[in-house]
């Protein structure tokens, strides 16, 4: 499938199959994961991610188009996971396959970051304080890079 | 009977602001503009007010082009702050 | 391995596998493959790839120390195959593991740039003719895009 | 017996220019330079002699820094063309 909207972990290796046609000269795949960065309320050791699942898939599909047309690519996923994900899990699959390695890059690229701009996708912090007692404090602002 | 509220859906920050995910607002047979919509939420949930100004709204899965837009009993209306997928 | 000049096929799962570290919140992963593009000599089934070996891989090691000092890199790699490729085969992985997906995405891109432009490997196309007695010739330049 | 001549490898267009991928040149026992090394090998194999303007050059696994550098029985010299990997 080009976008996906799952609860259910992401496959990097599928994704790669997946770009993997003829005329792919150029295969690029970026994965963005959950970092355990230190905020104001402690370590992150989870982010939860939600979606407004029927605008989200629905602006997913419009950025795979766009960019399509754009990059004149021969294959393109976008993938992204919600829910909890714990450190070090894969929250976001963006890939490209084109003739050549610039059109890769540049449709990689611009998937992520429409991505970002343009879909339904949030996600909260969920912190373990540094120095007072355990406890969940949820945050507004996402402390990764994706 | 027939529905007499629109049920609306808050996200990430506003969710966070307002300490719910939904609400729901009564609203008159004929419906009421989605800026009469606003007013009615932020008088009920005061700390909203400060999200809202950087929000999107839908109405039925579809993006309010405008605050003029009519809405009525039985639609579905959802708040969206900035997105920060990724 | 951080870099790798290697006749064995190159596998794209164990090159994600050795970028997943702690603090790598975006990974970027470049894959190049061979395409069966036509020439004037016919249809390209195949391409040599052959190096000078000691000084390219001198010459991979030095891309990778290059790319990491100027991104901040958590962890790099440039893996390039040599030997006789078919289409659809991998030649080139070029991975960069970032804190941020920015930096993911111009270290990679420069890893396979500098690769290209600095480190002795060459490609010669083997082509099937398309309309003569199928015969194998050399050809000079390659025909694909990495 | 002392080796009395330089190993010359040839690769990509300068091997299918050549027809061979190595060249043994005779060298004097005191050495001579790359120029000179060079000019043996056009005069050997003329079809070489386009590539190599676009070649760079390489002796025991060194980048040649000049042309004036000295080449002595037994080391090993390289043509690298253009490179095109990827």
């Amino acid at each position: 499938m080009e976008v996906r909207l799952t609860r259910r972990p992401l496959s990097v290796g599928a994704a790669y199959r997946a770009l993997e046609r003829p005329g792919a000269g150029g295969i690029v795949v970026f994965v963005g994961r959950v970092r355990g960065d230190v905020t104001r309320a402690g370590r992150v050791v989870a982010l939860d991610y939600e979606a407004d699942a029927p605008l989200a898939i629905r602006a997913l599909d419009r950025v795979v188009r766009r960019t399509r047309a754009r990059h004149s690519a021969v294959r393109l996923l976008l993938w992204h996971r919600v829910g909890r994900l714990r450190v070090g899990e894969v929250s976001v699959i963006a890939g490209a396959a084109c003739g050549h390695r610039a059109a890769a890059f540049a449709a990689a690229r611009r998937l992520i970051e429409e991505l970002k701009r343009s879909v339904p996708i949030w996600k909260t912090d969920r912190a373990r304080p540094a120095r007072r007692p355990p406890r969940r404090r949820p945050r507004r602002t996402g402390r990764r890079a994706g | 009977m027939p529905p007499r509220t629109v049920r609306v859906r808050l996200y990430a920050s506003a969710r966070e602001a307002a300490g719910r995910a939904t609400v729901e607002l009564p609203v008159p047979a004929t419906g009421l503009s989605a800026e009469a919509l606003l007013r009615e939420l932020r008088g009920r949930l005061p700390a909203l007010a400060p999200v809202l100004r950087s929000c999107r709204f839908v109405r039925n899965d579809r993006y309010l082009r405008s605050l003029s837009a009519r809405v009525r009993p039985g639609d579905e209306f959802a708040v969206h702050p900035p997105y920060g997928g990724g």
